[in-house]
């Protein structure tokens, strides 16, 4: 890499007042075609651009992003990353992601600030711990790593936490997945981009992409504010706009893009070393290394490009937080936002291909694609250079809501991010 | 927060009175026999989602419990107007709605 | 066992908090003050309100016309509620309701309607006091300075619904789910905290439609009035 | 800095009244209406915390909600709060606060140290380093988790309560400055309803701190003083001081916060009222007077304490009667910032002005502070201040009259304050929180929000970019008067008068040039909160950090509990001069709530604790407690899990209490299972397409049980439906599932089959349920009923009776979820209590055993039949529960679900299906959740073929039993499966889910 991060190269550039640090991505003027178009510049696209450019050896590739690098939802997220998923295929597809994230600042030579401090799903019925056992137990089995924690073990952890019989929903116990943890949102789209830029990847901010130009059931380019882009392949990762692209294709995907918002506290000395979610109660908490409590909230009922929903939302969740951390309700939200994920009936995602040849969808993350970010790039990639999904992928195609395999994530694990 | 105007109890009020119940008019299979997998899945799970007008259903869950239709907008959030089930459905057939 | 031995005693949703051991006869300090309506009759009636023939069974066997939306009507038969385009909510007193039961369903034979028996599963709570709109305002979102004696409406109050009727100036009454009233009392009472809240006495009937039909209630008596 | 007090009239603070109060240990004293900021300069205190990235030592800059550095954590214990400004906190007898920040001390700061080498800490120095060796990272992170964060997080619960206020308002004025007064009282005159908020202690805003202005002939405070009296009396119209409006959402939806106690003294707070409330304020039409916040410009060393903002100076002078400084630099671009010098020179500071311009201000202004006894040095700025831990000295810079340029040094003059004025920042953010855009104003350098506008909200006054009082209020009352006369409500009479005095024009900069090579000049600060330099920007955009969206998370500029309020737009500015573009088309960062940072507890409100989430309990609940039993919560509802006599532990109690039923008789309360009373004409044809099964040829008197699936063919909810009559049903749900089911079928009728007669009335609070269960349950009904004949033949299994019982009226149930003989007693549920006490009473002789949850579970999984939930899980059929009996495929209705069993995916045979276990040790109970393999080697991955959903030991059976979800388990009868859980692996038996009675006799005797 041409302009390698270290220790080193900070104090060689200090000395200079870094006034001789390189663009970290580049940011050429679109060419006219290319081999592949990677439709969206948030974590999930410049992952794909990376991985297609660095393991299949595309060379000619461009992102698109109407806005800048990362404005989509990679910016926007409580940056929870796990991968206990239940059941068999999702599981593959998340651990999948997390080892690429345990190796990914160094493989980018970006310090994403991958955080492994351990994600606490906490049950708070005996259905919930029922469900817990069930996880754990698939998770264990799949490669996962995964322990089961009693009221006292989660206290140890999370002294903030109120485990006593008076609360409305008393904790019983928890899963713990200690390798998960959380990465810093915005670093993750920069060392991505960085390292596209690097492999010669074309990233065009501000270039909206209006519609497809498919003929013969073919993909031949996208039209976009910048005009006309031919490409032979054109991948679509626009989270929370894929419908409205595929509508323009003709294709109809089974996607509702809701609001789903997120709150952060004033930033606190070290308070709480875990990430701890609930879903009977619904919160979900972690505290980010400048000190700050970043905290997730429900998804607002109805289809919403706004980013933003409905303030009413953002109360219930205090309430859930203030009932599972009754001395936090004198910390202070410093600032909240929303973002827009589009939704699948089974909370799992597409990966996949279309009817139109040469054109593919990565979309459906929903609530919980941050995570997945190195992991859905790297099969997205592999999709896109075979023109077959991988493995991995292969159960997250289309068809799977018109055979009926669905892999549905809401049944015994319905924790949304 | 929206309000809503439920065309029931002839009223405006705050969205927490009501569930939204997505999109409206989507009609189920005369026949559902004779849906090949891909009509009954496009029934069952594809969705116009779009960013612009759009008809959906929301119900008045906290008051006279009646789902009816609203035409809002999903990124302004504007909201053109509520209507019973029926009216809407004439009002989105004359827009050329499918 | 013969029936004979039998004593049957009914309970109400809110008998558990004792409301009827704490409850002082509220002061003009007292900003806020409510208490239970306890063992009301209810039933709720299903019909199409458009349907003409429906309008006529319920008219003469309660003698009240159907309510407009978001609004009752009362006469002897107690107090008429509209919940929905086919429901309405009659509250009655115990003494007549078996047999205003018994008419309308004979009164229904033929039509699309029905009576459903829902004594069980409602209880009124009565919020009067100075600041009372105050209260309702902290509890909901609802206009409730608008709402004028007449309007009944359903509405939501945290985490669940209930129905806020207007009788007169003096109070209003909330009309909720058995299993959801201890709930709505403790928000209440929450809300109501700053205001020298206090568990009252109810107050003589006088014209109000639904404190009139507890078993046993009296006429006004003004002394028994708080100024609101 | 060495700030003092001066006494001067006008001021907003009460000298009778001292008000002692303790800083980082010290013991001071200030007066009534003083803020803490305030008071601890007049006491001197300049030193108040360390910079979050570099350590270095911070004072105030400002006076309000802008304030980045002055962060405390105030009281200690329970009532502890964290990072509040100590501009913001009223100071209140027996405060005490402390520093949030510097370790181990305030004065000795160990990260000041590394903040020293801030040379090797550009922006991204984290991302940019600290990858080596991996392993190490979580030991480097542990640090600089360490070194972040300000104040800490309370650790015992919060003694204090919260609510909600909900308003529904023609006017909402956000701000009590003079715009928002007049603009309120224009309003109220015109006999709207009007809410007026100013998060202030008292209204007045820029008033209180301009001791000089005068309004229609009357002092500021004075006409400041009347207007508030006179909207008092107006019935229309509410004042809410200490009352922040920190969001704007569609519609005008305003969410405000009162603070109601914080600023009384511990003894004065009441019980009884809330710490905080928050105000939903929904406005016909909202009229936005939020004013501006004076910002600094840059300059090197700027965030010494000492430096301070001009506005801020003149706030602490003329409301609170302290002076910052003795000998004072005031570096400003403009005219205004003279007033500032002109009040602190005849409070007695030795002030220089520092104007930038070469020509200066207006003569007028120009003549005052040279007749109040300052020194005006034009055409210069401050390229660096000098100091240890405060402002000693500042090195001037001579700039180029043209080009913004240093030109030559210019001299080092001595001070112990530093001011600077960067002009007014538009306080634009409730115009912006809902998608707004604020316009660039290139005259008034800021942001500003329109002044028209716009369909639900005027603008008016400094917001609006108003900066002049006269032309303010002149702006206020002509956008008022049109406003109001477009709807039809009159004109609104004379603007107020105030005189502007013509100034000169301001000069166009931000960052004052130091003359020195880029980034190797002193540090110059842009975000103090987040160690923003101007260098820093730059560095940002070189390394193509372009859009100010970038610079913003890149460098975290405007990222701290001030969200920028001081260094957004010199931020901006400095960026669009790296870029080469002009401000406008770099636009500001996104707007978002909180304008400034809202409690949690103020946020939740009521829906807290005791009113988090309604406890739903049955008529009967009094009883359970008063038995002693444990509870278990199934959705909202809490019911009985098990009775344990004395020394009983879950297992004994159940194994009893499952005996019981099976062999005497014992009672169960089961109210909560939802009930729907279904009427009409129709309501058997909508069975037919709700339900799997058929219900055409169901009699009055019967009870079936029905399986409803969701339109994707998966089992969503089962239950027991009673014939009332031909066109009348009553119909049970899940306990759980209550809700969805009548929304379920509403949605159904009212989308899709409208044209269907049917009612759907819930009756799940009006009818109380006790289940008698046993071989001698008849005996116990027999003694509470006379009027039914129990006799097998007259009331068989799945019939059902109208009767009396104990007296009462009442439907009974004869079905069974235990396979024995059963019955369920409903009635009226205010009567649950006494039918409950009724029933144990007949039963005494038989020894009636009551039972809860976990027992009923037993029982029904010794059955095989399945808790919805439990068993399934959203992925399964009625085929893979075993259940084809409950499929009517041959009914003309295709019912919901149904299309989809014949999917490719629905139909193979290798999907998970429901089973029952036997463990090979008989004593052996397998985990809920354990999964199931084909072999006792285990390979990660494995193999998985399903899980162990249900599993007790039943006392009746003298073992344990479990129920399972395998893959082509219907045809895998006998085969051997190892259920898997923690490592611990147990060999089970594929078995019918029946344990008990399979024929089924039990029931029908
Ligand atoms: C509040 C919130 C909390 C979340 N919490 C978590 C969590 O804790 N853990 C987790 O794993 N996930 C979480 N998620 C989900 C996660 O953020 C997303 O799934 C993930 O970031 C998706 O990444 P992406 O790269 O696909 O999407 P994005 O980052 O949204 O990228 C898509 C890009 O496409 C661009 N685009 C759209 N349309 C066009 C067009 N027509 N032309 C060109 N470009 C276009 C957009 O501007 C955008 O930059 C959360 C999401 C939100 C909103
Ligand atoms: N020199 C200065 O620093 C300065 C600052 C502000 C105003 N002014 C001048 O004062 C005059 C009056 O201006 P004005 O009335 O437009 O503004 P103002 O600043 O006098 O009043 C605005 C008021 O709104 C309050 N406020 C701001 N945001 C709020 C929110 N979200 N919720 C509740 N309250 C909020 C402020 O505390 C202040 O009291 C004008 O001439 C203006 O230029 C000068
Ligand atoms: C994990 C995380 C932490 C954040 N921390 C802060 C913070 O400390 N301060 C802040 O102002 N915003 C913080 N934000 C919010 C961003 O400022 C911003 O609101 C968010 O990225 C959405 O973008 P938008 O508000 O510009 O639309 C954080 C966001 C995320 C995802
Ligand atoms: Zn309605």
């Amino acid at each position: 890499m041409a302009n390698r991060y270290s220790f080193w190269s900070l104090l060689r550039h200090g000395l200079k007042h870094h006034q001789s640090w390189q663009p970290a991505w580049k940011s050429p003027r679109p060419k006219d075609r290319y081999d592949v178009i990677i439709v969206g510049g948030g974590g999930h696209g410049l992952a794909a651009a990376y991985y297609l450019a660095r393991e299949h050896g595309v060379k000619n590739i461009a992102v698109l992003e109407k806005g800048w690098l990362g404005s989509g939802n990679s910016a926007r997220n409580t940056t929870i990353i796990r991968s206990n998923y239940l059941w068999d295929e999702s599981a593959f597809l998340f651990e999948h992601s997390l080892k690429l994230w345990e190796g990914l600042s160094q493989d980018l030579n970006f310090n994403v600030l991958f955080s492994q401090r351990g994600v606490m799903n906490v049950g708070h019925t005996l259905q919930d711990m029922r469900d817990i056992e069930r996880r754990v137990n698939a998770n264990l089995l799949n490669g996962v790593d995964a322990v089961i924690l009693t009221p006292r073990q989660i206290k140890e952890r999370v002294p903030l936490i109120d485990i006593g019989p008076g609360a409305r929903y008393p904790v019983m116990g928890a899963s713990f997945q200690p390798r998960g943890g959380v990465a810093r949102h915005d670093a993750v789209v920069w060392g991505f981009a960085r390292a596209a830029s690097d492999l010669g990847v074309d990233l065009i901010e501000q270039c909206e992409v209006h519609d497809f130009i498919v003929e013969n059931g073919c993909i031949k380019g996208v039209n976009t504010s910048q005009g006309p882009i031919l490409a032979e392949r054109v991948g679509c990762s626009a989270s929370g706009h894929n419908s409205v692209l595929a509508a323009t294709a003709g294709i109809r995907l089974p996607l509702e893009s809701h609001p789903l918002q997120a709150l952060v506290s004033e930033s606190l000395k070290p308070a709480l070393d875990t990430v701890v979610m609930s879903n009977a109660v619904h919160a979900y908490i972690s505290q980010s290394d400048k000190g700050e409590f970043v905290i997730g909230a429900g998804i607002d009922g109805y289809v919403g490009y706004g980013q933003r929903g409905s303030p009413h939302v953002i109360e219930h969740t205090l309430s859930a937080i203030v009932e599972m951390f009754p001395t936090l309700s004198r910390v202070r939200m410093n600032r909240q936002w929303g973002g827009i994920v589009d939704v699948t009936p089974d909370a799992n995602p597409i990966i996949g291909k279309t009817r139109v040849k040469g054109l593919y969808f990565n979309c459906g993350w929903g609530t919980g694609g941050f995570k997945a970010t190195p992991g859905a790039g790297h099969l997205f990639a592999h999709t896109i250079a075979h023109d077959a999904p991988h493995p991995i992928n292969a159960p997250f195609s289309i068809e799977r809501f018109l055979t009926g395999r669905l892999v549905d994530e809401h049944g015994a694990s319905a924790v949304a991010h | 927060m929206f309000l809503i105007y439920c065309p029931y109890c002839k009223a405006t009020r705050e969205e927490e009175e009501f569930h939204n119940a997505g999109e409206a008019f989507i009609a189920r299979p005369a026949d559902p026999e004779a849906a090949s997998d891909e009509e009954w899945g496009d029934y069952l799970f594809m969705r116009k989602n779009p960013k612009g007008w759009h008809w959906e259903q929301w119900q008045h869950a906290a008051g006279c419990g009646r789902v009816f239709a609203v035409k809002r907008h999903t990124l302004s959030y504007r909201i053109a107007g509520s209507w019973t089930l029926a009216a809407g459905k004439a009002l989105f057939l004359q827009e050329g709605g499918v | 066992m013969s029936d004979a031995l039998f004593q049957p005693y009914a309970r109400s949703p809110l008998d558990p908090l004792d409301l009827a051991g704490q409850a002082v006869r509220p002061s003009p300090e007292n900003g806020a003050w409510a208490n239970e309506v306890r063992l009301l009759a209810y039933l709720t009636l299903r019909g199409d309100s458009a349907d003409p023939a429906y309008a006529r069974a319920v008219r003469t066997v309660c003698g009240l016309s159907l309510p407009d939306a978001g609004r009752y009507v009362s006469g002897v038969a107690g107090v008429l509620l509209w919940r929905s385009p086919n429901e309405c909510l009659l509250l009655t007193s115990r003494r007549q309701a078996a047999s205003l039961r018994v008419a309308l369903v004979e009164a229904f034979a033929g039509l699309l309607a029905e009576v459903v028996d829902q004594s069980g599963g409602l209880t009124t709570v009565y919020l009067a006091g100075a600041e009372q709109v105050t209260v309702l305002r902290h509890m909901g979102g609802y206009d409730f300075g608008s709402l004028e004696p007449g309007q009944a409406i359903a509405t939501v109050f945290g985490k669940t619904a209930a129905v806020v009727m207007r009788a007169d100036a003096h109070g209003v009454h909330l009309i909720v789910r058995r299993s959801f009233a201890a709930y709505l009392w403790a928000l209440l009472a929450r809300s109501a905290r700053p205001y020298a809240f206090t568990v009252g006495r109810l107050p003589a009937a006088g014209t109000d439609p639904v404190l009139c039909l507890q078993e046993g209630a009296t006429v006004l008596d003004r002394q028994d009035r708080v100024a609101v | 800095m060495s700030g003092y007090r001066v006494s001067r009239p006008s001021q907003r603070i009460d000298r009778d009244q001292t008000v002692r109060f303790r800083f980082n240990g010290r013991d001071y004293s200030g007066f009534a209406g003083d803020t803490l900021a305030s008071a601890l300069i007049a006491n001197g205190v300049t030193l108040l915390g360390r910079s979050f990235k570099y350590g270095r030592p911070r004072g105030i800059v400002g006076a309000g909600p802008e304030e980045p550095n002055a962060l405390v954590q105030l009281e200690d214990g329970a009532r502890t709060v964290p990072d509040v400004k100590a501009t913001q906190i009223e100071l209140y007898p027996g405060l005490s606060a402390r520093s949030c920040s510097g370790w181990p001390s305030l004065a000795l700061d160990l990260k000041s140290l590394l903040g020293r080498c801030g040379r090797f800490m550009p922006p991204g120095f984290y991302y940019k380093t600290f990858m080596a060796p991996v392993r190490a990272w979580p030991v480097y992170e542990k640090i600089i988790r360490k070194a972040a964060g300000f104040g800490t997080a309370p650790t015992a619960n919060d003694p204090d309560f919260y609510d909600h206020l909900h308003h529904h308002v023609d006017v909402l004025v956000v701000g009590g400055g003079a715009c928002g007064l007049w603009a309120a009282l224009l309003a109220g005159r015109a006999g709207l309803k009007t809410l007026l908020v100013d998060d202030q202690n008292e209204a007045g805003g820029w008033l209180l701190s301009e001791a000089s202005a005068r309004i229609d002939g009357l002092a500021a405070i004075d006409w400041v003083a009347s207007r508030r009296a006179e909207l008092d009396a107006l019935p229309n119209v509410a004042v809410l001081t200490r009352t922040t409006a920190f969001a704007h959402h569609d519609l005008n939806l305003v969410q405000a916060v009162e603070r109601l106690q914080d600023h009384l003294p511990a003894e004065a707070r009441r019980a009884d009222q809330p710490r905080e409330r928050l105000h939903r304020i929904r406005a016909g039409h909202v009229i936005l007077a939020a004013g501006a916040i004076e910002r600094p410009l840059v300059f090197g060393n700027n965030d010494l304490p000492g430096v301070l903002t001009a506005a801020a100076a003149q706030t602490y002078l003329n409301r609170y009667g302290v002076v910052v400084g003795r000998t004072i630099l005031l570096l400003t671009h403009n005219d205004a910032a003279y007033d500032t010098a002109r009040d602190l020179a005849l409070a007695g500071s030795r002030v220089t002005v520092i104007d930038v311009r070469q020509r200066g201000a207006a003569p007028a202004r120009h003549a005052a502070v040279i007749a109040a006894g300052a020194t005006v040095l034009t055409g210069f700025g401050i390229a660096e201040v000098r100091g240890g831990n405060r402002v000693r000295a500042a090195r001037l810079v001579r700039l180029d009259p043209l080009s913004l340029k240093a030109t030559g040094k210019g001299p080092v003059l001595n001070a112990d304050c530093v001011l600077s004025s960067g002009g007014l920042t538009a306080t634009v953010h409730l115009y912006c929180h809902n998608g707004g855009r604020p316009l660039w104003d290139e005259e008034r350098l800021s942001f500003v929000a329109p002044a028209g506008g716009r369909d639900d909200m005027c603008c008016v006054g400094a917001v609006a970019g108003y900066w002049g009082l006269g032309e303010a209020l002149r702006q206020t009352h002509e956008t008022l008067g049109a406003w109001l006369a477009a709807r039809g409500l009159g004109a609104a009479g004379q603007a107020p008068q105030a005189d502007d005095i013509p100034a000169a024009p301001t000069r166009r900069v931000f960052r004052i040039p130091d003359g020195r090579r880029p980034g190797a000049g002193a540090k110059a600060f842009v975000d103090f909160q987040n160690d923003v330099t101007a260098a820093d920007i730059h560095i940002a955009v070189l390394e193509n950090y372009r859009s100010v969206e970038h610079v913003k998370r890149y460098t975290a500029l405007g990222f701290g509990t001030d969200q920028g309020k001081l260094s957004n737009i010199n931020g901006f500015a400095i960026a669009a001069e790296a870029l080469g573009k002009p401000i406008a088309s770099v636009g500001t960062t996104t707007y978002r709530p909180a304008y400034t940072p809202v409690s949690f507890g103020a946020l939740a409100g009521p829906h807290a604790r005791e009113t988090f989430d309604p406890e739903r309990h049955t008529a009967m609940h009094a009883r359970h407690v008063a038995a002693g039993a444990a509870f278990e919560r199934v959705g909202q509802w809490m019911r009985p899990h098990y009775f344990p006599r004395p020394g009983e532990d879950l297992h004994a109690a159940v194994a009893r209490e499952c005996l019981a039923a099976r062999q005497g008789v014992a009672v169960m309360d089961a109210t909560t299972l939802g009930k729907i009373d279904v009427k009409g004409p129709d309501a058997r044809e909508f069975l037919n397409r709700v339900y799997s099964n058929a219900w055409s040829k169901l009699e009055p008197g019967k009870c079936r049980y029905g399986l409803m699936l969701d339109e994707n063919g998966m089992v969503m909810d089962d239950g027991v439906t009673a014939c009332l009559a031909d066109d009348h049903f009553h119909m049970t749900t899940t306990t759980g599932g209550a809700a969805r089911v009548l929304s379920w079928l509403e949605r159904w009728h009212q989308t899709e089959w409208p044209d269907l007669k049917v009612f759907f009335t819930s009756t799940t609070d009006h009818w109380c349920t006790t289940a008698v269960v046993g071989p001698k349950s008849r005996d116990v009904l027999m003694r509470l009923c006379s009027d039914i004949d129990f006799a097998m033949d007259a009331f068989k299994f799945m019939d059902w009776r109208d009767g009396t019982v104990a007296g009462l009226p009442a439907r009974v149930f004869r079905i069974s979820f235990s396979g024995e003989v059963a019955y369920e007693i409903n009635v009226e549920a205010s009567y649950g209590d006494y039918v409950w006490q009724s029933v144990l009473a007949a039963g005494k002789d038989f020894g009636i055993t009551p039972y809860g949850t976990e027992s009923m579970h037993v029982l029904r999984a010794e059955k095989g039949f399945i808790i919805v939930g439990q068993d399934s899980d959203g992925s399964m059929t009625p085929f893979d529960l075993g259940m084809a009996w409950a499929v009517g495929m041959k009914k003309p209705f295709s019912f919901l679900g149904r299309r989809s069993l014949t999917r490719s995916d629905t139909v193979r045979d290798d999907r998970k299906q429901l089973v029952g276990l036997l463990t090979d040790d008989p004593a052996a109970v397998l985990t809920e959740g354990a999964q199931l393999l084909s072999s006792p080697q285990v390979t990660i991955p494995a193999d998985m073929r399903g899980h162990v959903t249900s599993s007790y030991f039943s006392a009746y059976l003298g073992r344990s039993i479990a129920l399972a979800v395998v893959k082509g388990g219907a045809a895998s009868g006998g085969e051997t499966v190892y259920a898997w859980s923690g490592g611990q692996v147990t060999a089970a038996r594929i078995v019918s889910s029946v344990f008990v009675d399979p024929q089924g006799e039990r029931q029908h005797v």
